[in-house]
């Protein structure tokens, strides 16, 4: 174990002496620290389970997505820039007629969320300071254990409810006819944040000290003014890592957008009423459809995706380090 | 600011929170109005596809009535529906039909709502009750056509409380070891950041991706099928942040005296762990399962691909079958069919609800002995 | 030797078990076929196979109580390639097998014809639609239903995922292929086509006859509505195949069973009930 | 000089739920003077004194009956809430300032009662901290984090933030008990130096710390004020065997 | 009567990764006496306590030099920490009662070093319960809770708990800075009686505690142990001029 470590740097800045007792007491608890380093062993194999997965993960992704622009296999090389930079998205049977361009994808996708975050932080942010600081006990209780159930709901019923309430009630308000849109995507992504936003910034506005409040209040600032001038911004770097799991819970959902995004085969949406293809549902789409380069393409979707989560992450991890100074 | 600003802004977050609860009883109350009209007794109990046997019945002496569809020889009631099934409508008590047999010698006894659809190789569909009446009538012994409906949640149910049992079995242990090695050993470092980056990416990768890897990796390349056990395994890693997480919050939770405590008094580090944190930590650990439940029976697109959509009671680990909510997703997908989809969705709704509640107590209980 | 190594484990012990059967009974085995055939057939791949295939099963279990079958839908290209790596007994698909796909050596059987219907909004005035009016819209060239005789609106074109089988016959008969408009609605699955149809009035989509309902209006080509009799008297010529895909040597007894009871009179009759079209 | 009586407390009794936390307390503090509170920990000192501002209103199920007046307006009722605690400001045992700069930690105040102008927000902030003695210490990082000073500094911007609005009591509850000998000297020194402006109520475990600079002293026993009197008069002849045995070190 | 050396400790440093909590610390401590560690806050007695059963090991980046001997076996490599921490009790400032029976709590210890009998166990307890003068409160009650104790309670089942794996030290830090006057007595009775059979060696900040019970008395500041004598000689005749400033209150 690592007090020995420690043991050391002090037994090298004396001499050596001669101690009774030595070897018989450290001899009897050798089994014992022998036991002791062997199960530690088994905790950390079990934490490294988490590390395995996600390289195996990351590793069985890549291969399979980046198969496509290799040029060992036959019938493929296709560029992947015309991938990454492509308005067009149709496999066709026949690979010499087939577009795999996933840009207006990402576009999708990243508009999608932004306009998710736009709508959902305000309201769950504004939520969870009513939980947090205004609501009284009972009514806390009552609102809180319905963030938890939202946040229960599979996201297939969020589909289902988006298809069958968003989507006709914007076809009505929409110059266009359908009403799978980028906005149905946002609105029914705005909910499926919420809980997210709602509890993390939650958290984070109840560790903000005691005392920066009573510092505000004892200087006659008002309640209002001391949750919008000392506690939320004190409460910021929280807040953002709710907002950055948000995102990501944006960017990775798939069944619920599915139903109201429209999917359109080309075309970068330019206004909310477009309908948009998010790289999630693309995957979901086509997954049980397609073979040999279709899949791949599908797959290579799926590296994409996972870089934006990569980023996220790293973007998370720098805002709670940082948090943490 | 001014009294006005502070109650505009005061205004503004009521708001927000009306927002926010109002979507959820629109979303509920969305799902419910669609689905109740399904659910009752038989939709929680019965498979999802209609089923039919043939199945062998003694003749009895029954009860001497004349009303048309009393068959006297067999002790039921037959009526029609709208159709032009015929359907059991009601069972004499001493009957024969209930101790029926199928073509493999099983027992099957035959309830009411059971359609007959023929007595040997003769089918019934086109005629009437009266024709129906009398050509059962009068047999010694009878081989019927019979179709139990489906249309109910039961198999579902199974399935989605095996993928419970055994994606819990693999991650529980596994997270739960993680999170004390987490606390309780690890020193900050490369080592330490590393599984925190892992855990924090596991908790971000889309289910759809999770549902790749577990199709190829395990359905495929492992060569599992669509079953089970391809299912649970991929769920137990979506499963391993939230229980890392939530368990390391327990345990962070323990004040460090008892650390202390119990280390001042010569316990090894195990010893601690295991006599003085985990006893503490319970209550928390099983707010993590709790949580991870919901997130199980959540799942949709991780499951789709791994333990597919079939209705059916799992008979081992690799034998597949849908959860609850890949089938909700399936009739809706398939069939279009929005009131089997909400109605499952409330039978969701309902078990998350009791899941979150059960979490609030159990915490709350536990706590409340450990503070004793 | 390849099918030990690859088959999932149900479907080996199956094999070794019937093996036995047929050894000690091959005598007299029309006899023993009904009474004793046990085990389970896996089938996974096109949606709409899937009542097809589900009727049949349940059928074929009627006459053999301790068989199981299991129909997994997950589409098309993904029976394909399960009936190929033998992850199931047998593929299902809605469309021909493509080039690639042919090298793969397996069996096909068209188990039934399915007639692919048009369908629009209950609201929507349109009483008959040409098949070449059908192209124009999913090629994006025709885009108000006021063309037609409709009212003055756009058209919203519904279409299925690429790779559909629906899809891909659809494009095939009516002649679009690889064309479709940019501007459509794309819906995954029969059931996801007909709720965007029946929610928006100005739309039009095509489902498989085994799921068409009445949330939704079909509408004939060239006054030829799509029922059954309709593609069997070629009046209504928007229909392909049914077709299971196998290896010879993946099949247990259970599954050549099943197989022979889907193409029979019995088998046959169930594809009737289920709304597809029997392949005499 | 005849003294003038900045707060007249009568019969205060103040309640936690059940629990009774001060019991028929009656006191005056005197303008431009210092009173100490001392006693054993958990004897309501902080209670008592966060009455004055009514921070305890913060608290969930306090109930406080009895009669507390500023100058003769009885703060429960005849002034508001907030304007109260503009008159009666606090400083905290634990160095609180915001995540903020220096600058912004004492414009706070100001900002919150609404003055916006620069140049005046300037001169407060420069004339709070030389008031508060940290001036010359901060004067070329004035937009530097707060939190990046030592506590020592800390809690003298956490003063200069007090006086900023312009308080006429400053209410202190064990300021130097984070603080190292050096701080606390400093502190100490400032408090003597406030005196002059404002009327000051320090609670303080420290009892040499009372000795040194209050003028009165009040001594508290589990939510009793036991006696209140000269500094001098408590240290010296205490009236109260309870008294005496705590100053002597015979419990605490 | 001869004075045996329990600890000895030469030139011991301690570093929390950069910061130097203890500088050159040397300091002998006799069997079968009380010493008290004095000295403001921040000092390094809870620091300097806390190395001689090791519990500073569990700290990230504390970096230890010197020399630290229980009955002349180096502590850091000649004895293995567990049977050092048996051999040297410890008691903490807040009472930590572990959230189990009081029963539990004190037959934890010989339960973790394999004493299994029920019978020996419940001597243990009882005589461990007796020696911390709680028995007669609690035996009654033996699988109630210890939580649901008071605090001063707590503290001396925390002590049984100590005393049931028999150690010949015993540490406490502020044993009583969390308790009520009347069970600091008790405490502090306790302390006079166990020094008997054990040596004690306990931290404070009341310095009256300090005189009132230990027999030697050292005055830590900043890391430094400015000096360490007899109890009566250095509160009426310190060496240093610190010792006296802070006994007298000047600082602290
Ligand atoms: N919010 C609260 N709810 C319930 N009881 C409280 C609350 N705050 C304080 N108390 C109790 O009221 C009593 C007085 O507390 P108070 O903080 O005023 O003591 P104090 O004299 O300031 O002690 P210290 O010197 O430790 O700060 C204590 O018994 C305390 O436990
Ligand atoms: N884990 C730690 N990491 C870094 N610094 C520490 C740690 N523990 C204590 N210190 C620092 O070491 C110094 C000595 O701390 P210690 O707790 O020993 O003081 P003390 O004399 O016991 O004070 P008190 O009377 O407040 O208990 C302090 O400056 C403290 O901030
Ligand atoms: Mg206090
Ligand atoms: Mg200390
Ligand atoms: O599901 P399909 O492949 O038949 O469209």
């Amino acid at each position: 174990m690592d007090y020995n470590e420690k043991i050391h740097a002090i037994s090298r800045t004396r001499e050596k002496r001669v101690y009774k007792n030595k070897s018989k007491d450290m001899s009897v608890n050798k089994k014992r620290d022998v036991m002791e380093a062997v199960i530690e062993k088994i905790f950390l194999l079990s934490a490294f389970i988490a590390v395995i997965s996600v390289a195996a993960i990351t590793i069985f992704v890549f291969y399979k997505g980046l198969q496509p622009f290799l040029p060992v296999r036959e019938a493929s090389g296709y560029s992947f820039w015309s991938f990454v930079s492509g308005l067009e998205w149709k496999p066709s049977g026949n690979i010499d007629n087939a577009k795999f361009g996933v840009l207006y994808m990402i576009f999708g996708s990243i508009f999608a969320s932004a306009g998710a975050i736009v709508i959902g932080v305000p309201i769950g942010v504004f939520t969870a300071v009513f939980i947090a600081e205004l609501a009284p006990k009972k009514v806390a209780k009552i609102v809180q254990p319905a963030v938890e159930l939202l946040a229960g709901i599979p996201s297939v019923l969020y589909g289902v409810f988006g298809l069958g309430v968003i989507v006709p009630k914007i076809m009505r308000i929409s110059p266009q006819s359908q009403g799978q849109s980028l906005l149905a995507v946002m609105i029914v992504l705005s909910i499926m944040i919420l809980p997210t936003v709602i509890t993390i910034s939650e958290a984070a506005i109840r560790t903000v000290p005691k005392h920066y409040r009573e510092g505000s209040l004892a200087l006659g600032a008002s309640k209002i003014t001391t949750i919008f001038k000392v506690t939320l911004p004190a409460a910021k770097s929280g807040i953002l890592a709710g907002v950055v799991l948000g995102i990501g819970r944006a960017i990775g959902e798939t069944m619920a957008v599915m139903l109201v995004a429209g999917n359109p085969e080309s075309g970068i949406p330019t206004s909310i009423w477009d309908p948009v293809r998010p790289l999630t549902t693309n995957i979901a789409l086509e997954m049980g459809y397609a073979t040999g380069l279709h899949q791949d393409m599908l797959f290579a979707t799926g590296v994409i995706l996972f870089l934006f989560i990569i980023i996220l992450n790293l973007a998370l991890s720098k805002i709670t380090s940082k948090a943490g100074e | 600011m001014g009294v006005l600003k502070d109650n505009l802004l005061k205004y503004i977050i009521y708001l927000s929170t009306i927002v926010t609860v109002g979507i959820l009883i629109y979303i509920i109350g969305f799902i419910f109005y669609n689905g109740i009209s399904h659910i009752n007794l038989t939709f929680l109990t019965s498979n999802f596809d209609s089923q039919t046997q043939f199945i062998k019945v003694e003749s009895m002496e029954g009860n001497m009535r004349n009303d048309i569809g009393y068959i006297q020889s067999l002790g039921i009631v037959l009526e029609q529906n709208e159709e032009g099934s015929t359907y059991v409508a009601s069972i004499d008590s001493n009957s024969t039909v209930k101790n029926g047999f199928n073509r493999a010698n099983k027992a099957f006894s035959i309830k009411r709502g059971d359609e007959i659809q023929g007595i040997g190789d003769t089918r019934i569909e086109s005629m009437s009750l009266e024709e129906i009446t009398s050509l059962l009538e009068g047999h010694s012994n009878y081989e019927l056509r019979v179709s139990r409906p489906g249309d109910g949640v039961y198999p579902m149910i199974i399935t989605t409380l095996y993928i419970v049992l055994v994606s819990l079995a693999i991650a529980a242990p596994i997270g739960i070891l993680s999170a004390i090695y987490l606390t309780e050993y690890a020193k900050p470092g490369k080592l330490l950041r590393l599984i925190r980056f892992a855990t924090e990416s596991l908790a971000g990768i889309p289910s759809i991706i999770y549902g790749l890897f577990g199709m190829i990796f395990f359905v495929i390349t492992l060569n599992m099928g669509y079953s089970i056990i391809a299912g649970a395994l991929t769920l137990s890693i979506i499963l391993l942040p939230v229980i890392i997480r939530q368990t390391e919050e327990s345990l962070k939770a323990i004040p460090n005296v008892y650390r202390e405590g119990s280390l001042g008094l010569g316990a090894t580090q195990l010893q601690t762990i295991r006599k003085v944190i985990l006893p503490n930590a319970i209550p928390g650990i099983l707010v993590a399962v709790i949580l991870s439940i919901g997130r199980i029976i959540g799942e949709s697109a991780a499951l789709l691909l791994t333990a597919g959509t079939v209705a059916r009671i799992p008979d081992s680990l690799s034998s597949g079958g849908a959860s609850l909510t890949v089938k909700a997703y399936h009739v809706a997908k398939e069939e279009g069919n929005i009131a089997m989809a909400c109605a499952i969705g409330t039978v969701i709704i309902l078990l998350i609800f009791t899941l979150n509640m059960l979490a609030k107590i159990i915490s709350k209980k536990l706590n409340r002995a450990a503070a004793k | 030797g390849c099918s030990d190594g690859t088959n999932n484990a149900d479907a080996n012990s199956n094999v070794e078990q019937n093996n036995n059967q047929s050894n000690n009974e091959n005598n007299d085995k029309d006899v023993n076929d009904e009474e004793e055939l046990s085990g389970t057939v896996t089938i996974s791949g096109s949606t709409s196979v899937e009542p097809v295939g589900i009727g049949i099963a349940e059928e074929f279990m009627a006459f053999n109580p301790n068989v199981i079958v299991t129909y997994e839908g997950l589409g098309s290209s993904a029976g394909i390639t399960n009936g190929n790596e033998r992850v199931t007994n047998i593929g299902a698909t809605s469309r021909g097998l493509r080039d690639n796909e042919k090298e793969f050596g397996l069996v096909e059987a068209v188990v039934a014809y399915d007639g692919i219907a048009l369908i629009t909004h209950p609201d929507n005035p349109i009483e008959d639609l040409t098949r070449e009016d059908v192209q124009k819209i999913y090629l994006g060239e025709a885009t108000n239903w006021s063309e037609f005789g409709g009212n003055d609106e756009e058209i919203v074109v519904v279409s299925r995922e690429a790779g559909s089988g629906t899809r891909g016959a659809f494009e095939e008969i009516v002649d679009f292929e690889d064309q479709l408009t940019s501007n459509a609605i794309i819906a995954e699955g029969n059931g996801n086509v007909q709720s965007t149809v029946a929610e928006n009035p100005q739309s039009i989509g095509y489902v498989s006859f085994t799921y068409i309902n009445d949330t939704v209006k079909p509408v004939p080509i060239a006054g030829a509505l799509p029922t059954v009799e309709n593609v069997q008297n070629e009046s209504y010529t928007i229909a392909r195949p049914f077709i299971m895909v196998y290896h010879e040597d993946n099949l247990n007894d259970v599954s050549k069973a099943y197989m022979e009871f889907a193409l029979s009179n019995e088998g046959q009759k169930i594809v009737e009930e289920v709304g597809a079209i029997p392949v005499n | 000089m005849k003294k003038e009586i900045k707060f007249n407390i009568e019969d205060l009794d103040l309640f936690y739920g059940e629990f009774q936390a001060l019991k028929k307390v009656n006191l005056e503090i005197e303008k431009n003077e210092i009173t100490a509170f001392i006693g054993p920990s958990g004897c309501g000192k902080s209670t008592f004194l966060r009455t004055l501002n009514r921070m305890n209103d913060l608290i969930e199920n306090v109930k406080i009956t009895g009669h507390v007046t500023l100058d003769d307006q009885n703060i429960y009722n005849a002034i508001d809430v907030i304007k109260l605690r503009s008159r009666v400001g606090m400083v905290f045992q634990k160095p609180n300032p915001f995540p903020m700069s220096i600058y912004d930690n004492v414009a706070y105040g100001p900002r919150v009662h609404g003055i916006k102008k620069k140049q005046e927000l300037d001169e407060i902030v420069e004339k709070s901290l030389k008031n508060a003695a940290v001036w010359d210490e901060v004067k070329d990082r004035l937009k530097r984090n707060a939190l990046s000073l030592s506590g020592g500094q800390q809690q003298r911007i956490c003063i200069a933030r007090a006086l900023a609005v312009e308080p006429e009591v400053l209410l202190m509850d064990e300021p130097t008990s984070a603080l190292d000998p050096i701080s606390t000297l400093k502190i100490e020194d400032l408090a003597t130096e406030l005196k002059k402006q404002y009327t000051i109520v320090m609670v303080t475990h420290n009892m040499q710390q009372a000795a040194r600079i209050s003028d009165k002293t009040a001594f508290f026993l589990l939510g009793e004020l036991i006696e209140s009197d000269r500094t001098d008069k408590i240290f010296s002849n205490p009236n109260d065997k309870r008294t005496e045995d705590y100053i002597t070190g015979r419990f605490g």
